[in-house]
């Protein structure tokens, strides 16, 4: 095990498969973002120089590039650096990538890595500061990948960059600095689907998703200072999903808060939350809380952008008044 | 390979094939077999058949929502075609594609987008992949004049030039013409500038234009091109101008003549008179083809007839074969949404 | 890329220029361009010292773009700018205390904080608004125009954008309708050499003044440091456009001295290149041409730099003592 | 009361509020003189000229980013995408420009533009031409969406629409352009955000989006003959959502099924589901149900096509279920 920023952790992932896989080659110029994190990337500038290319300003066009060159045997590692861009991509994404292989009645297949920039990076205003998962997991046909630690982020990049299937790599902004143990045996994966509990507890289950699973680890320890044990369980991959993992924690606590980065309206809370009712029902103590962000662009002065994030206050709220419920 | 006997019979053939395919396919429409709106490609085959003979086994085509025509020259079996336009269980894509998405990767055709502009970025990645890996392969897009109109296959023509790429862009422009406008048809291209092929050249593309009815013209051009192509010079433009087949009504085709008689390309007065009769004269490039293939003395008019026989056997048995394949089970409906990794 | 006129195979001393120029138009416009240096140089340090959250990208270099164009102007045409659009919005008539209340997210902002640097709007001086998107202004102004057949006949409209928005499809099918439809739209591109930090000539493919011309719209490269000739040029097209003459692509060389955004430190650019581009800062030009041409001296020019200075300081101590805004009305105007 | 199509009921509002406000314009591909791919403006471009029926180039992202800028300007142009999975293409001038100016800008500047578009399966179109994606629409803060059933509302609701000065999104069922139902003569508009009751019952709430309203309707006919009284629910606008009249329905029968025409997972049904658990809690005897459309593409072949929607027998038998009944064969 070493300790690794989680760019540097997703950085090794990219160079080791690179060495492995001469398929795999990387467009997109700010696969880091503009932050001081964007130089962790100059090792895979250094050692694979004729697979790397800076593009222009053309994500639609990048997406379809990245869709003909899976096609034609390559295994594109394809960057449209923020989020928000990718909607300039929205059709590419859902038309075209995710319909390769059913609409060829299973005969094609499309192996391509789709990496953005999501959440709310500070500043980043309206335009700048979204996380669409929830709108893609609503398009059948993608695999849709969010990390939330440095070993999570190698571990999944390296089974995105093995999958025959169109993968979403959804990175947060916020996470690029954050360090972490992470694994160096040769070859560490995750499968796809398989979700974990962060943190084992017994009054409460506390799921995120990216960066919020920080937000529930936070919230868990307030809560254990007032006698409350929390679980965090973080699935990982919302496409596929990992149901029995997630049941599994709601059998054991029976109350819920989903705390989501995305916008509360046909978020992904609200698949995870409609889920549960409908297949633990009985299990349920309570009802299941939601916490994400409210039904307004992202501000962009500090104080307004503070008050929309989901913030531990919330969650630990949630959860002592599910637990103190009569 | 060059322009002579084999090659232009080869490229004969396919056409005529092509125009038995679109035939079947109006007459299951008529019929009733073929719901939804669906797009035929007679009046262009000589563009697809001649591009296509010029390529080798392992470069890949990217086509559109008027594919049937470029199905068909590449080798894709007649009758699973026909059983994917009726969404039949042994349709070549098991009836998930139908009309809008035929493909078959066996034939170097995996994908086929129905968004206009689709064709021409998903051939610019393949070619980007070849050139990467520099395999000796080049990718070519199919598409309408219209597809200039959407920003996406000009953000593609600028991929293309600006990594110098071996793609192949077919525009084939069979802009509307008289009729399609004045009828209360869909207009043609909404262009700012009459001329088409100033798009790609303001790229400093290779651009080049041609009578899209003319086999050999588009043959020697689609073989140079691919030559220029490999040899590292950046992608190639060619325009193919057409003219609309008199059948064509926007989403409603129909078969003015009935089907093609090859014999009137040798006897041109048993052409009955009326407002179509100029086409089949002189806009036919099925017709154009067999007059010269007769002339340059490479095929008697029996031998045109007996390789006109077989195909009408050939398209008679597919058609039966479609109409009475199985419907899928609709609990496939499901596969083949994520491909299984490979044990 | 070297910087003389010549070199660039852009038409020097463009015929363009009338010979009536009063000394007031040209002063007005060196006041106009010392004002937007002022204020970014005043931006570029309150971010310096940790006062300005995110990343505001900054126009210095480019005052004659933004000077020049909107001086051809009147107060109702509508201007649609970009990420780097302090100057644009300053031009057109915006106020410096606003301005820099939404940079620093303060309640009085144009957005009430909202918005920020990329989103400004100023709809007293019909300008459209600054924008987040690369070229995601260019059909804004193209609708707005289409508008103004309609609904005001002789208002037409101005759309900035870069060089590198030049690759993006949605910029491209504006110009095929702007020229389909004869439309009263000034197309400014500010041709820095730069898309972020990639250099435009290593992801553009022919030449970008081809690119209007292949979709019949009229197009002029231009030098984009020297104001006067870009005021000549833009009022050229601004007439030819109100009298129903169609849209003009105006190419703007130009050059600019601030990073991609205010803490890059601009390490792919190369120094010889920067230091000739050095030598024709716009303000330095107007400063010369003014004192030669319009016997200006010296004093009253430095009086003009002055005023600006002090207008500037005023409104940064108005923004930086402005309420913060209170997040209850975060959910207020989302419909309208 | 006569009875006139779908389709007649939206070239009817298009024309009356053309006809009341100078500024009202319709833009998009062949809606002039091919007078639109289903006739569904059809003598519009005869009536109104060229200058206010604005055949386009197949640009759709110009062609949404034109019509926001043309309606902060002062227009009140109606924009028609003609298969709402070509939405996607103008999907980053839907998101990030109309939907947040209005806020962005304090509202200083207004988009009252209207983004009609035709949705849903049954004419065999394959994957790229059947999509229902109005969830996609719904998740983004700033754009009401708006899906009618039927005639009537096609009229009333898109009459509505276009008086609204919110970028409005209307999503027009395709299978629905042919069929008629009852539309009154004269003025006929009805508010944006409001549900309706369509049919009264005690047993249990179907809650159902656009075509949806259709099957749930035949379901509860079904329904009767087991003596099950289903209240019919038509949402009409999904956003903003009229949770209060929703959840007086549920309060009243203690049990829903959520019927969406769009695809499940993520989608708005998910949303109703548990904004109504929020809401009405202690009432429910059991959770709230969705049935929506299969999440896999929409295949073209028929007989794959129409497993793709819950029908009314499926919708019959899932009540059933809920309500612990066993199946009469």
């Amino acid at each position: 095990m070493t300790r690794r920023t989680y760019a540097a952790a997703l950085v090794d992932a990219l160079a080791e498969e690179m060495q492995a896989d001469p398929a795999i080659s990387v467009v997109g110029s700010y696969v880091l973002g503009l932050g001081p994190a964007r130089f962790e990337f100059e090792r895979i500038r250094k050692g694979h120089a004729d697979r790397v290319f800076d593009p222009p300003s053309a994500e639609a066009g990048l997406v379809m590039l990245g869709v003909g060159a899976a096609l034609a045997g390559g295994r594109p590692f394809i960057s449209l650096g923020t989020a928000a861009f990718s909607y300039v991509a929205f059709s590419a994404i859902v038309n075209e990538a995710a319909n390769v292989h059913f609409q060829s009645g299973g005969l094609s297949r499309c192996p391509l890595v789709l990496h953005m920039l999501h959440g709310v990076r500070g500043g980043g205003a309206p335009q700048h500061s979204h996380s669409p998962q929830a709108q893609y997991w609503n398009a059948p046909g993608l695999e849709i990948v969010l990390p939330s630690t440095p070993r999570d982020a190698k571990g999944l990049l390296r089974t995105a960059l093995r999958s025959p299937n169109p993968t979403l790599l959804l990175d947060h902004a916020k996470l690029l600095g954050v360090e972490g143990e992470v694994p160096d045996e040769p070859g560490f994966a995750i499968p796809f689907g398989q979700g974990e509990v962060k943190r084992p507890g017994r009054d409460v289950t506390l799921v995120g998703t990216s960066w919020t699973v920080g937000v529930a680890l936070e919230a868990a320890e307030v809560l254990a200072r007032e006698g409350i044990e929390a679980e965090v369980f973080d699935p990982r991959t919302l496409v596929p999903f990992d149901e029995a993992g997630l049941f599994a924690s709601v059998e054991r606590t029976g109350r819920v808060v989903v705390i989501d980065e995305c916008v509360l309206n046909c978020s992904v809370a609200s698949e995870i939350s409609a889920r549960i009712a409908q297949h633990r029902f009985g299990a349920l103590k309570g009802p299941i809380v939601r916490i994400g962000r409210p039904a307004a662009p992202a501000p962009y002065s500090p104080p307004l952008e503070g008050a929309i994030i989901p913030s531990v206050a919330q969650v630990v709220d949630a959860a002592r008044a599910l637990v103190r419920q009569p | 390979m060059s322009w002579n006997r084999d090659t232009a019979l080869d490229i004969w053939c396919r056409m005529l094939s092509m125009r038995r395919f679109e035939e079947a396919a109006i007459a299951l429409h008529a019929g009733g077999h073929l719901t939804g709106h669906y797009h035929v490609y007679i009046g262009q085959e000589a563009t697809g058949a001649a591009v296509i003979a010029a390529l080798q086994p392992g470069d890949l085509l990217f086509s559109t929502h008027r594919n049937h025509g470029h199905y068909i020259a590449r080798g894709g079996d007649p009758a699973r075609g026909l059983a994917e336009l009726l969404g039949r269980a042994t349709g070549v894509n098991s009836g998930m594609a139908g009309t809008l998405h035929l493909c078959d990767p066996a034939i170097g055709m995996p994908h086929t987008s129905a968004i206009v502009g689709g064709a021409p970025p998903a051939a610019v990645g393949a070619a980007f992949e070849f050139a990467r890996r520099k395999s000796p392969r080049i990718a070519v897009a199919f598409f309408g004049d219209g597809a200039l109109e959407e920003g996406l296959s000009i953000e593609a023509i600028n991929l293309a030039a600006l990594w110098k790429l071996p793609v192949l862009f077919v525009c084939e422009n069979n802009g509307v013409g008289a009729i399609g406008a004045q009828g209360g048809g869909f207009p043609g291209s909404i262009i700012g500038t009459e001329r088409l092929t100033a798009i790609p050249e303001s790229y400093a593309v290779t651009t080049m234009s041609y009578d899209g009815t003319h086999a050999e013209g588009l043959y020697r051009a689609a073989l140079s091109a691919r030559t220029q192509l490999l040899a590292g010079k950046g992608p190639v433009f060619i325009e193919a101008v057409t003219r609309r087949w008199a059948g064509s009504q926007g989403l409603w085709p129909e078969l003015v003549h009935g089907p093609t008689d090859v014999r009137q390309a040798w006897q041109p007065d048993t052409v009955s008179e009326d407002a179509a009769s100029d086409w089949v004269r002189t806009g036919d490039p099925l017709m154009r083809l067999g007059r010269d293939l007769l002339a340059a003395g490479w095929a008697t008019a029996g031998e045109l007839s007996a390789l006109d026989e077989r195909l009408r056997q050939t398209y008679a048995q597919g058609a039966e074969a479609a109409l009475g394949a199985p419907w899928p089970d609709p609990s496939r409906a499901t596969s083949h949404v994520f491909a299984e990794a490979e044990r | 890329m070297a910087p003389s006129a010549q070199v660039l195979g852009i038409s020097a001393g463009s015929t363009a220029i009338p010979d009536t120029v009063t000394r007031d138009e040209a002063v007005s416009l060196y006041a106009c361009m010392v004002l937007v240096r002022a204020f970014e140089e005043k931006v570029r340090r309150l971010h310096a010292a940790g006062r300005v959250p995110g990343l505001p990208h900054l126009c210095t270099g480019q005052e004659a773009v933004a000077a020049g164009v909107c001086a051809a102007l009147q107060k109702t045409d509508w201007i649609a700018s970009t990420h780097r659009g302090h100057g644009h919005c300053l031009a057109k008539g915006a106020d410096p205390a606003q301005m820099m209340a939404e940079i620093l997210g303060r309640a009085t902002g144009y957005a009430g904080g909202r918005g920020g640097s990329m989103h400004i709007f100023d709809a007293e001086n019909a300008n459209l608004g600054t924008n987040g998107i690369v070229g995601g202004g260019v059909p804004l102004a193209v609708g707005a125009a289409l508008a103004s057949t309609r609904l005001h006949p002789g208002r037409i409209a101005a759309c900035f954008f870069g060089d590198g928005a030049m690759n993006q499809g949605v910029v491209l099918e504006c110009f095929n309708m702007a020229a389909l439809w004869q439309l009263p739209v000034l197309l400014v591109c500010e041709h820095n050499g730069y898309g972020e930090y990639t250099a435009s000539d290593d992801v553009t493919a022919g030449r970008l003044q081809d690119r209007g011309e292949a979709f019949g719209l009229p197009t002029r490269d231009i030098d984009g440091m020297d104001v006067m000739n870009v005021w000549a040029e833009a009022r050229q097209a601004a007439e030819r456009a109100r009298a129903g003459g169609g849209p003009t692509l105006l190419i703007c060389r130009a050059w600019r001295y601030s990073g991609h955004h205010a803490s890059d430190r601009q390490d792919y650019k190369d120094d010889e290149e920067t230091r000739q581009w050095l030598a024709r800062d716009p303000l330095l030009q107007q400063r010369h041409l003014l004192q030669r041409d319009h016997g200006v001296d010296a004093r009253e020019l430095d009086d003009v730099l002055a005023q600006a200075e002090a207008r500037i300081e005023a409104a940064t101590r108005s923004a930086l003592t402005a309420p913060e805004p209170d997040p209850a009305l975060n959910s207020l105007r989302v419909h309208a | 009361m006569r009875q006139i199509s779908y389709r007649q009921a939206v070239l009817e509002a298009l024309t009356e509020e053309m006809e009341r406000d100078e500024r009202v314009v319709l833009i998009g591909e062949d809606v002039g003189a091919a007078g639109g791919v289903f006739g569904q403006t059809r003598g519009l471009y005869e009536r109104f000229g060229a200058k206010r029926v604005i055949d386009t180039p197949i640009s759709e992202s110009a062609i949404v980013g034109l019509t926001v800028g043309a309606a902060m300007a002062g227009l009140r142009p109606v924009v028609e995408i003609m298969f709402g999975d070509f939405i996607t293409l103008g999907m980053d001038q839907l998101v990030n420009q109309a939907a947040k100016i209005h806020w962005m800008s304090n509202g200083q500047f207004r988009v009252p533009l209207v983004l009609r578009t035709s949705v849903g399966t049954g004419s065999s179109t394959g994957p790229q031409h059947s999509q229902a994606l109005h969830a996609w629409c719904a998740h983004v803060p700033g754009l009401k969406v708006v899906f009618p059933s039927a005639a009537a509302d096609a009229k009333a609701l898109l009459k509505a629409a276009v008086r609204d000065d919110s970028p409005v999104v209307f999503f027009e069922d395709r299978a629905s352009y042919a069929v008629k139902g009852p539309v009154p003569e004269g003025e006929l508009i009805a508010p944006l955000g409001r549900a309706a009751v369509v049919r009264r019952g005690r047993d249990i709430s179907l809650i159902a989006v656009g075509r949806c309203v259709g099957i749930a309707l035949a379901a509860a006919e079904l329904l009767r003959q087991e003596n099950v009284e289903a209240e019919v629910l038509d949402v009409r606008t999904l956003s903003p959502l009229d949770v209060s009249g929703l959840a007086d329905s549920v309060r009243r029968t203690s049990r829903a099924l959520v019927l969406d025409q769009g695809s499940r997972r993520g989608g708005l049904a998910a949303e109703i589901a548990q904004t109504l658990s929020e809401q009405v809690f202690d009432w429910l005897d059991a959770p709230v149900e969705r049935l929506a459309a299969a999440d896999h593409p929409v295949p073209f072949a028929p007989a794959l096509e129409q497993a793709v929607l819950p029908g009314a027998r499926e919708v019959r038998s899932h009540v059933l279920r809920m309500l612990g009944r066993k199946e009469t064969p």
